[in-house]
């Protein structure tokens, strides 16, 4: 084993210092390890705002599967993730495994960021292939078996991600042929992971007690500083998606950020009215719903038009999530709700305010003159809706009849850190 | 009068409260414990360390009542509590001396 | 009325590809990108920060201010904000609205940052505009409706902040007059809300059972990670404010880490002298003393300054905050104590430490043969205080005999999180 | 006193901008920048990180350890600490103090990082200072006198710290003469800091009921979030000490975080094994020994190597952690069985995977023909262990004679929150 | 001799225990409980679901007093906790069979 | 029966619940609680400002006993949990009316 292992290191080694650096820009470099880093922290960002809002009783098992799932599609992008997303394509369907084990991936620029060192994109993505699947865990939560959810991010990252990642930004039909806008993976990310937590919140069936019992969040400080620093990192995912320190990094920026604030306010102004109490958790997860929304549109349209996008995406993920307990599925943390919801806003937003005379490279939305843009759009998020419904739908069925998707109704009620990691959140 | 306490587990409380607010109980009072008994507790494991926790959170229920309830009221907690597994916990009766109501002062069966 | 949206919207896009990339700088861009996402990043840090040391029940309300005020001025700041302090100048006065929703703001450099995108330097600067506000909240928590908190923070910040930054920044009189020195916002930022502070205490009146009743910290580990985060975010608030990545930038961040430490150590030696016992919520409000002695003076003076100015803000932070219980007011969280010390001691010292050996830019303070500056300091800091006090009490004033102020008694009692949320931060 | 202050500060002051900018490149500037912030913010994460795993009477007290050590070695760094380490060479053992007082570091390049400001770099290399006695507290929590862990810091980091660094880095022996490879302090950092703590264990003696009673962690979500913040910090520790932005970072990102994962993925799935159930606790503590790994050979290892060097990582540190109840002493958070056991595997590990191929500026391990490099290795890590281990036993023994090391048992049953510093952390 | 035990409202506390010490109680034990009575909870709204809170938090004190002090040690209870809102708590009153100072060994009165 | 429960510090606790597993006792309930009594509390430091904690947090556990079992009851828990200094608790008697298992309804003795 070591020896083929050892065999394998020898071949596919890059040299850092082969190529002349007369390619790389290094500010462009620099901004892109920055915002890569910032992507990865969205990870244990997503787990605090997560894991605030299951039971005391579960809370570490909550953290455990963005954590686990961050580590697992780590080591997966590095073997065979990343040359499927974006190796050498065939059909515009899938890329090929010339990259395995970045094989080759020597000290060149990469292809689809001439500026910057090749393994930085490769690292830039490969957090992005992380936070989708962690996404997806806030529908299941509070109730499924550990190894299920290791199996399941094998599994889903390597036959869901990885092609829709191609086709929309890998050389595939999406990007190339229909020709969709999607900045930083609004289709990819939010939409993909949201239909993929229907599916699981389907198959996986309701929390014990929902609906029945009050099953509130048990620390929304967490859930704040989680919310905060998705904020703070989604600078990463949406201006780092720039791939190079210009002037479209600073419009994807603001768009972000205004975006993320509108969003919070389109939240709690719409609570304040139907409520009668903007809440806190509703503020910070209007936040989430506009950086969601903002995704696809960030390097596309104007700061105005983010406010409205963000307002707009507040309400309607308000919306959305209030509906839940008429619908008969229960998604624990409103992953349809607000990622669903939010990014097919936004994938449609794009379509509607996008403008070349923001960004020259994007294309004219309906409202300045271009409907075609707005029906691209659906195409793409309907592709992906049916392919992601479909082979998500295989994979939970695939684990549930063979290791199974469900603790005992025993260890369910015992919580999950107990039955499932031997351990507790708090001794305090 | 008397005061009906019981230990019971956790994720009970709720059927245990409605159920007695279904035979007239008006007030009562809920306190986070940790039992111990036949029940066996569980191991947790810390870098590598295992530990085995004997000490079960629970919820302790007091209830006061007036003598002619107390059976009832035993009655209704047994039902509503109990899963068959062990751990389900255990009532205790008290001999009540006083009760008063402090907004009023009423005293006795008034302030129940 | 989405119609005149969308108009506006046409009418002010900003192209990000059509200026030449010319003149940017990628690196400077990159530093500056970073040091906006920092500064963001204090916000929720200021949150933690406070959110810890209030009492339980009103925990989520006092993150909830600094979190609606990041939100509220993040669109108010693309709106008019930016345009009202950096906009054209007016009589050194105030901005012109030409830049209304960031209208004309196209793919140039900023006229205040000559190698950065206009729009990063907005969206900087706009993050001052933000935390500013946030500070003040430190004073009226665990009684303040949050409905006046809204109102109060859309008032001051045009009102107050706008005009006060353009004095000093925006080619206003302090800055261009004057010449006071204020790298980072000594005067603008930290004066200013201690001053707010204040009025904001004395009008909305004493927590009930204030002096008389314990009001202890719920959560200092809460309050740890959020100091943290303000150090960590401080490098860019400070080090950015060089608006490029060279000799200056290197500067402000050695004397802004030297100051933060060395202000813990102040506050923590004078505590274990006179109290005996050295606190960890004491060492953390004398790092955050260092750091805002050091915001006006980080790129003016040397590294061994940094050691005396930290220190001396630590101790005299302390002093500061132990002199409250005999004044008669209530600012809960000692805004003035800390960033009204802090930040008149910083920009006196200022006026006594700056050299034009380290900072040719800059100008000689008093002990390098130049009293005249401090004079210059005196001047902005008085002036300061003197615009800032009248305006913000005539802005409590008007909200307290409108929509009111203070919650009632009984609603303070329950808690701001139950009476102004309907929310409980834990559920533990 | 202030008059000698004052004179020493004219004498010393550095000028931003006497020199031409020419040799700095704003894009490495920028990197370090980040890095050394990065690095920053790596204390708390420790901080809290070991906070979450003492008992609720000592968590202050463990979050000061590190916080007061960061504010400490921040100030005695600029004073004669950087000059130590990296200042002109005296026969290869230690620097001179002539940049006491960052005295005559004017606006130049660093000598060690020619394309950043030299202040850059001391605030980069100041960083590392930090967190190096700061790991080490986590051997004597819970039962340490706070006078004592001052007084070990600034003792520790000049007699200790400053020679190893100065060995390694700063033109010494170990560095130039025996040719070992460290490139990012897995000997002077994690080594030395294990060892260290290997002797304040023993020297101190075991907490009162150490395997009588349980003594399990206060709050894993703390642990959770340090360990998180410990690795996004870890891109700068590691990447950032290419020194510059090109392929040598992005290829120290790439293995960084492919370490870190695999060290998590190693202890999980072992603990899995051997004791039936994967824990949170043991998942962080897995990325925190595939981050201390990968370490010394993180620019000089293929990504397919740092999946083997992190796997290997989490088995071994899972197993030396487990082996501590039969050792006699009382390792309290396990700093030697992390970052003794993982900072030795990965010195080692760098000996037999490092290559040419991936740096030429590095050198083959035994895996790549050069049995050679591993026997420099082991040179480096011997002479590290000894001279680490006298020196801090000396320094431990000589505090334990004057002021004392530990607090009185009835101090310690109440707990060193209330003990040594008069507060509780938490009032729920 | 009588263990007093009464459910008062939180902010209460502090007044109540000093009210105590007046009269010359030299010791009690306070306990954090939830109580459901009369007064009515509160609705907390989560994702814009709503749910009704009905356990409220409260302290209880518990005092044990010789016989003879159990009328006054009532009467600053109520005098002191009471603000004449529903919610005010409850008095409790239970017979003590015996009380140990642990530290000496001392039973009865004296160990009060 | 006699319920038999006893205010003690905290790090005794282990001590105590191994004593009586020693002679006999299968089961107890433990309560977080706060005392107040001749031991002193402690300073506490915010910001410059010093408050007085009066209250210090101890654990009280619940015993219910057979009448004849309470005397070595009392002495076992003096045994462990005594220190010797101020602050060491108090333990205190009550008469148990009735206790009921939930799982099984089995009442009186065979219930504890
Ligand atoms: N002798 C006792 N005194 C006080 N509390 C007891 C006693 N025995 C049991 N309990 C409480 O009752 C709970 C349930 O008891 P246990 O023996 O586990 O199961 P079961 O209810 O089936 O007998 C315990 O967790 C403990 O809190
Ligand atoms: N029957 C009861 N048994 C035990 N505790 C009670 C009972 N009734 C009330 N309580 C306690 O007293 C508290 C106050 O009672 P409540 O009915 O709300 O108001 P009031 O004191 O005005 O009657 C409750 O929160 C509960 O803790
Ligand atoms: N009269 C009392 N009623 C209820 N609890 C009491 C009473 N007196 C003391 N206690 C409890 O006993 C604990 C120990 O009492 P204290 O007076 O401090 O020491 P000692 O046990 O040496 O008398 C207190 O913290 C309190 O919880």
């Amino acid at each position: 084993m070591l020896r083929v292992f050892l065999l394998l290191t020898v071949a596919f080694i890059p040299s850092v210092a082969s190529g002349a650096d007369g390619d790389i820009n290094a500010a462009d470099t620099t901004w892109l390890l920055v915002s890569a880093a910032l992507v990865m922290l969205m990870v244990p960002g997503l787990a605090l705002f997560y894991g605030g809002m299951v039971r005391r009783k579960n809370v570490l098992s909550t953290l455990m599967h963005s954590f686990i799932i961050l580590c697992i599609v780590s080591v997966l992008w590095v073997l065979w993730g990343y040359s499927l997303s974006f190796g050498p394509d065939f059909w515009m369907i899938i890329g090929s495994l010339k990259w395995f084990g970045l094989r080759g991936i020597v000290s060149e620029a990469a292809p689809a960021a001439p500026t910057v060192p090749h393994l930085v994109f490769v690292m830039f993505q490969g957090m992005f292939a992380a936070i989708t699947p962690a996404l997806i865990t806030g529908a299941f939560a509070e109730r499924i078996k550990f190894s299920a959810v290791v199996v399941f991010s094998v599994l889903w990252v390597t036959l869901v991600y990885a092609p829709v990642a191609h086709w929309v930004w890998g050389g595939g039909w999406i990007g190339e042929k229909v020709g969709a806008l999607d900045f930083a993976g609004g289709t990819v990310v939010h939409i993909n992971s949201a239909i993929a937590a229907l599916v699981a919140a389907i198959v996986v069936g309701r929390r014990k007690g929902y609906l029945e019992e009050p099953i509130v969040p048990h620390n929304l400080t967490m859930t704040f500083l989680g919310a905060s620093l998705l904020w703070f990192g989604w600078f990463g995912f949406n201006a780092g998606s720039a791939l190079s320190a210009g002037h479209l990094a600073a419009l994807a920026f603001t768009t972000t950020n205004t975006a993320a604030a509108s969003g919070a306010l389109g939240w709690t102004f719409i609570e304040w009215i139907l409520k009668r109490r903007p809440t806190a958790l509703g503020a910070v997860s209007g936040a989430v719903a506009g950086l969601v929304a903002i995704t696809p549109a960030a390097g596309y349209v104007s700061a105005l038009s983010s406010i409205l996008i963000g307002l707009l995406a507040g309400v309607l993920c308000f919306l959305g999530v209030s509906l839940k307990p008429r619908l008969g599925y229960d998604d624990s943390l409103d992953v349809l709700g607000i990622h669903g919801v939010g990014g097919t806003w936004g994938a449609l937003a794009t379509g509607l305010f996008a403008s070349t005379a923001v960004n020259p490279a994007g294309a004219n939305g309906m409202f300045f003159g271009n409907p075609s843009l707005f029906l691209k759009q659906l195409i793409g998020v309907v592709a992906t809706i049916i392919f992601c419904f479909v082979l998500s739908l295989l994979i939970f069925k695939v684990i549930d009849w063979t290791i199974g998707l469900r603790v005992s109704e025993e260890d369910e009620i015992k919580g999950l850190d107990l039955s499932q990691h031997g351990e507790e959140g708090y001794s305090l | 009068m008397k005061m009906v306490t019981a230990v019971i587990k956790h994720y009970k409380l709720d059927e245990v409260r409605k159920a007695l607010t279904d035979v007239g109980v008006q007030g009562m009072t809920v306190v986070e414990v940790k039992g111990f008994g036949r029940q066996k507790g569980h191991l947790e494991v810390y870098r590598g360390v295992e530990y085995e926790v004997r000490f079960l959170p629970k919820v302790k229920i007091e209830v006061a009542v007036p003598d002619e309830k107390v059976e009832e009221v035993l009655q209704v907690i047994m039902d509503s509590a109990r899963t068959g597994e062990i751990g389900d916990g255990k009532i205790f009766v008290y001999d009540l001396e006083e009760v008063v109501r402090i907004r009023t002062g009423e005293r006795g069966h008034q302030a129940i």
